[in-house]
């Protein structure tokens, strides 16, 4: 085979290259030959191609994801905003937070187990190379029907896989979702979130300054994994390119990532690192050109060093290996040897690849040769960018027509119906799965509303500090579909909700906007109106977005996911021991509703599950009152005024109820506050929370919630062994328990 | 009675993590002389009767659909006389 | 009282475990793998966590690390280790405790609050227990069903050396429910429950039960 | 080049709870003819130099002292030819 140097391009400049093979459209071939003003090499190829698909350009996305930055409100806790590996967030007492979700969709179809791993494994290792020591992972999925075959394969994997790599990490699993729609079932969704913790005058950087400093590449050798996986599996529809061409699927060895952590974390304590970048989607390509073209702007490697699992790989499959657990560090020559000396002692290999250069250029040899001359930022950061026409889809009116379904007489049996239906029967088959003690410092986990951690680290120079995070995912596909803009903006109201139900105060948000192929301009709409609308809200809520990420092309044919914006918001509370537990705690307490309900049913739980029917509108969006209800949930908790507490949403009312005497095994007897039962109970309206207070403390919340204009209403009591609504239902909560936990074991075993 | 054996190992260019543990730790109890070890699963599947054609069929359908997961694994069967 | 807390590669409840040894009022010693030392400690903690990534066999490879070459004689010789979880699968492979652990019956890694009966309240970790005293403590593990032959499960019955038993539904297949067995001279425990993620009111578990072994052990030194 | 392969099956008396979960759902899968399954692990241990009884020795010492837990598990080793 011979090598495809850059003298060789020179003498060849019209040899045929494989470029639309790799993804990449024939103007943008061009492009690359404008930049280098000959043909590219094969490697040079590689690098453009993986660099400038979909997956790592953004490139039909950016144009809107832009609003993120210019819409972004005020914020004094924004350390580092997007475009880094993950966002920092000042956190107090000289704390930050990083955290951002990630998907891992079309690997973990392909292979559930592993791709699901290896996604987990990729967005610690984002948080790893922002300088923090990852405390923390959620898993936010969608399967397809849990009666539909396919999800007796995925689902299973699919946990198993995010189980056994987090949990061999030590990292706990303090929340996320499990969704079960048919429009998923070609396309699951995996998104996977890590938070890590660091000292705020800590944060690393993906940056390469200093020439004549040293390029390390440390953790796994490099194999054929994944190999064209960010060009050709992430940006292509599955079903043609990986039937025809299955890329080889990347394996992850969590025991490997859990010894680069603790060695990443030693060499930032030690001070011995100018910079890093973890090697995600295009491996040596993307952190090569990254780190150099952030930093001094020129690096020279040497390819022939990389440290290899096959010795028979060529430069380009180098390039674009996603070999898992690896990193790529800039240390300055004096400090190379104590670089060393660390990865020996967690037994992490490491090798010097090359240095940085003020050339301008990324240069790449192999065998002598130079086979990579370019300018790195044209890879990195100039990608193309797409204007992707769009239009409302043909048939979004007729969806929004409203139907009037016809209403059930015995709310009792919808009552367990919804309780034992896919989405919102108990969650305890996934989640006992995962390790949520691990670290020690778990305050809360599921089946809470948000995670909450405790932020005492057992990390050098930590003050002791009495502050905690909270951190929830949301994302309802349903409502997007029927109005991507609000959709979007409910996610976020309800992942805020979750957090401020714990007592949290919520800072920031990271997304995952999962959709259909961004070539077909009804997805591209929906596409646009959700990013709009999720900026648009993060403004009025006050909370920036830090990072995220966008996966398109989850469709099978012609066939999209229902739009699926998943949002993450951290939250902050000052003294963790002030945060409200979930559900009814004790007997004798006081049950209130706080915020009012409409008669609300498009897209709805009970619409779904009672009439499989999909269509008008969803609930409003409030996010005033939603701002009003934090504040009085915050201020609540923190003047301890609560003893428990329950976001409202999907199934409305009578779930969360249901789901507040489930927490502890405690009953409560309540009447309703409206004039229909059905509404009252099961609509799916916004900025609603239940919560439980001690009798004497409910006149406090009462004008808490007057000066704050939340509606307010006592519903009853807690205690006894059942849930009683009055003149509606009595359900004792062994048969509620039984009702909830039944349905998954059921299918999975 | 036959005894049909599979032995499922992980493609040769995929990550094997556990034979590489073992192979790294093998120096340190004083093995030197290995090179390399990579560890895969071995199943004994139990059928009544004599191995025919059929059995044998079935049992590399069955290899196929549920031992292996062929994506990352090759697999490889053959009769154990003596069961 | 200095309590030892070892970390192997892939160990992940070191910190934990340090955390309830100092909770506990005694001085929690890091000890590294890698290291032929035991600095001079009064008791170990093998804490839980997937050492060596729980490659080829749980416990298998750590079982032979610098350290264990020190920590066996000396617990031979009556130092008392507790080791839980991936250390109790250690202490099993290492053979200072009989048995082995294996793949849970249901075949998935399960995470969950477990009620445990205290059978022998005459260990070194167990003395601040009652015989009989039912607690409750988090298991999180994926191979933890004990297995032994017949007649060293006998064996174990007979002398009681059971310490701890599942009550409430038996979570992985163990046999006789065990969660937790002693070495004869009741200086080495082993068990499959996290007591160090049942010390304190705000996180883990719902429960402080763990705190027990930490004052059982300081007792027990103090008297020594 | 010699492989030694190294084979460890769970004790017969030992339950093997993944072997009995693939026989419960062979016959759910239409196959019926398999009357019991068992799982075990194989390893695959690359020596340089040819197979000589030294080598054999030290692959028995490994699979004694590493490879299989005697306390549950057999063990049985043989040298695969064509590697
Ligand atoms: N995939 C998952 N991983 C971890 N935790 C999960 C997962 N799915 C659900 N949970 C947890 O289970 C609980 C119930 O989930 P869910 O019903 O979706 O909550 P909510 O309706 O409040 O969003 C929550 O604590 C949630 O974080
Ligand atoms: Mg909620």
């Amino acid at each position: 085979m011979t090598l495809d140097s850059v003298k060789r391009a020179l003498q060849s400049p019209d040899e045929r290259m494989p470029f639309a093979e790799l993804g990449m459209k024939e103007d943008e071939y061009q492009r690359v030959k404008e930049i280098l003003g000959r043909r590219p090499t094969g490697s040079e190829l590689a690098i453009y191609s993986v660099m400038w698909s979909e997956h790592c350009s953004y490139k039909s996305s950016k144009v809107h994801l832009r609003q993120f930055a210019t819409k972004a409100p005020a914020s004094e806790a924004l350390l580092v905003g997007m475009g880094e590996n993950a966002g920092v967030v000042d956190i107090g007492d000289g704390w930050a937070a990083t955290f951002k979700i990630e998907s891992h969709n079309h690997p973990s179809y392909v292979e559930p187990h592993q791709g699901a791993a290896t996604g987990v494994g990729g967005i610690v290792r984002d948080i790893m190379s922002m300088g923090a020591r990852p405390i923390a992972v959620m898993d936010s999925l969608r399967f397809g029907g849990l009666d539909q075959h396919d999800t007796r394969r995925v689902l299973p994997g699919v946990v198993e896989g995010i189980s056994h790599y987090g949990n061999c990490l030590g990292l706990p699993n303090i929340g996320g979702e499990v969704v079960f729609d048919p429009c998923y079932i070609g396309n699951p969704l995996v998104n996977a979130l890590c938070v890590g913790l660091l000292r705020k005058d800590q944060i690393k950087l993906a940056t390469a300054p200093g020439p004549g400093n040293k390029v390390v590449l440390f953790g796994a050798r490099t194999g054929a994994d994944g190999i064209g996986g960010a060009s050709v599996l992430a940006s292509a529809t599955f079903e043609d390119e990986s039937q025809a061409k299955r890329p080889a699927v990347q394996v992850g060895d969590p025991f490997m990532e859990k010894l680069l952590i603790e060695c990443c974390l030693e060499l930032y304590q030690a001070d011995v690192v100018v910079g890093i970048q973890d090697l995600g989607a295009a491996g040596v390509s993307c952190a090569t050109t990254e780190l150099a073209a952030k930093g001094t702007g020129g690096m020279a490697v040497d390819l022939n060093l990389v440290p290899l699992r096959d010795p028979t790989l060529r430069p380009e499959e180098i390039l674009m290996s996603e070999s898992q657990e690896r990193m790529m560090a800039v240390v300055t020559p004096e400090d190379i040897a104590a670089f060393m000396a660390i990865c020996e002692k967690w037994d992490v290999p490491a090798t010097v690849i090359g240095e940085v250069t003020d050339s301008g250029r990324l240069t790449m040899t192999w065998d002598g040769e130079v086979i990579v001359d370019i300018p790195p930022g044209t890879a990195a950061d100039e990608g193309p960018v797409y204007q992707r026409p769009f239009h409302e889809p043909a048939g979004q009116a007729a969806l929004n027509t409203h139907v009037e379904l016809a209403r059930p007489d015995d709310l009792r049996a919808t009552l367990l119906q919804l309780l034992g239906s896919a989405n919102l029967s108990s969650r305890e088959w996934v989640t006992s799965q995962y390790d949520r003690y691990v670290r020690g410092n778990t305050v809360l986990a599921q089946p809470a509303d948000a995670g909450v951690l405790r932020i005492s680290e057992s990390m050098p120079g930590a003050d002791e500090t009495t502050r905690g995070i909270a951190l929830a995912t949301d994302g309802n596909g349903r409502y997007a579909k029927l109005d991507p803009y609000a959709g979007a903006q409910l996610a976020l109201a309800e992942a805020y909700r979750n957090v401020a139900v714990t007592g949290a105060t919520p800072l920031a948000v990271t997304n995952c906007l999962n959709f259909g192929s961004p070539e077909d301009p009804e997805v591209m709409w929906q596409f646009a109106e959700a990013v709009r609308g999720l900026a648009d809200a993060c403004k009025t809520l006050g909370v920036p977005v830090t990072g995220g990420n966008v996966s398109f092309y989850n469709q099978t044919g012609a066939a999209a996911i229902h739009p699926t914006p998943v949002v993450g918001v951290l939250g902050v509370i000052e003294d963790v021991a002030r945060r409200v537990p979930s559900g009814f705690t004790a007997a004798n307490l006081r049950v209130v509703l706080l915020g009012d309900t409409a008669d609300e049913f498009g897209g709805s739980e009970w619409a779904h599950v009672a009439h499989n029917h999909l269509g008008g509108l969803p609930p409003r969006v409030r996010l005033d009152a939603e701002r009003a209800l934090a504040t009085v949930l915050t201020t609540a908790a923190k003047r301890g005024l609560l003893a428990g507490s329950h976001d409202l949403s999907d199934g409305g009312l009578a779930v969360a109820l249901a789901e507040a005497c489930l927490a502890r095994g405690i009953g409560a007897a309540v009447s309703l506050p409206g004039e229909d039962a059905f509404v009252d109970l099961f609509s799916e309206s916004s900025a609603r929370a239940l919560v439980c207070v001690e009798a004497e403390k409910f006149a406090a919340l009462a004008e808490l919630c007057a000066n704050n204009e939340v509606p307010c209403y006592g519903l009853g009591v807690t205690g006894g062994t059942s849930l009683t609504v009055e003149d509606i239902l009595e359900i004792p909560i062994a048969t509620l328990r039984e009702t909830h936990q039944a349905t998954l074991p059921a299918v999975f075993g | 009675m036959a005894r049909v054996i599979v032995d499922v190992m992980l493609k040769p260019e995929i990550l094997d993590p556990q034979g590489q543990a073992i192979a790294r730790a093998l120096p340190r109890l004083g093995f030197s002389s290995v090179a390399d070890v990579r560890q895969g699963k071995r199943f004994e599947l139990e059928l009544p009767g004599p191995a025919t054609e059929e059995t044998l069929a079935e049992a590399r359908k069955i290899a196929e659909t549920l031992l292996a997961n062929t994506v990352i694994e090759d697999f490889h069967l053959h009769i154990e006389e003596d069961a | 009282m200095r309590v030892g807390v070892v970390t192997f590669p892939g160990t992940l409840d070191d910190q934990d475990a340090a955390r309830a040894v100092r909770l506990a009022g005694a001085e929690a010693v890091p000890l590294w793998h890698a290291d032929h030392d035991l600095r001079g400690v009064d008791a170990v903690f093998l804490p839980g966590g997937f050492s060596y990534g729980d490659y080829l066999r749980c416990g298998a490879i750590s079982r032979f690390a610098p350290l264990m070459e020190e920590l066996i004689p000396a617990a031979k010789a009556g130092l008392p280790v507790l080791g839980t979880c991936n250390g109790f699968q250690i202490l099993c492979e290492a053979h200072l405790l009989p048995g082995a652990l294996t793949r849970n019956a249901g075949l998935h890694y399960l995470c969950r609050d477990q009620g445990i009966r205290v059978e022998n309240n005459a260990t070194a970790w167990t003395g601040q227990f009652d015989q009989g005293q039912e607690i409750l403590l988090p298991i999180k593990h994926g191979e933890g069903r004990y297995v032994a032959d017949a007649a060293t499960l006998a064996e174990l019955e007979r002398a009681g050396r059971v310490v701890f038993r599942y009550t409430g539904g038996n979570p992985n297949g163990s046999l006789n429910d065990i969660a937790g067995i002693c070495n004869e001279a009741g200086n080495v425990v082993g068990l499959m429950p996290h007591p160090e993620h049942a010390v304190e009111e705000l996180t883990g578990a719902p429960s402080v039960d763990g705190r027990g072994f930490f004052t059982s052990i300081l007792k027990k030194l103090v008297t020594a």
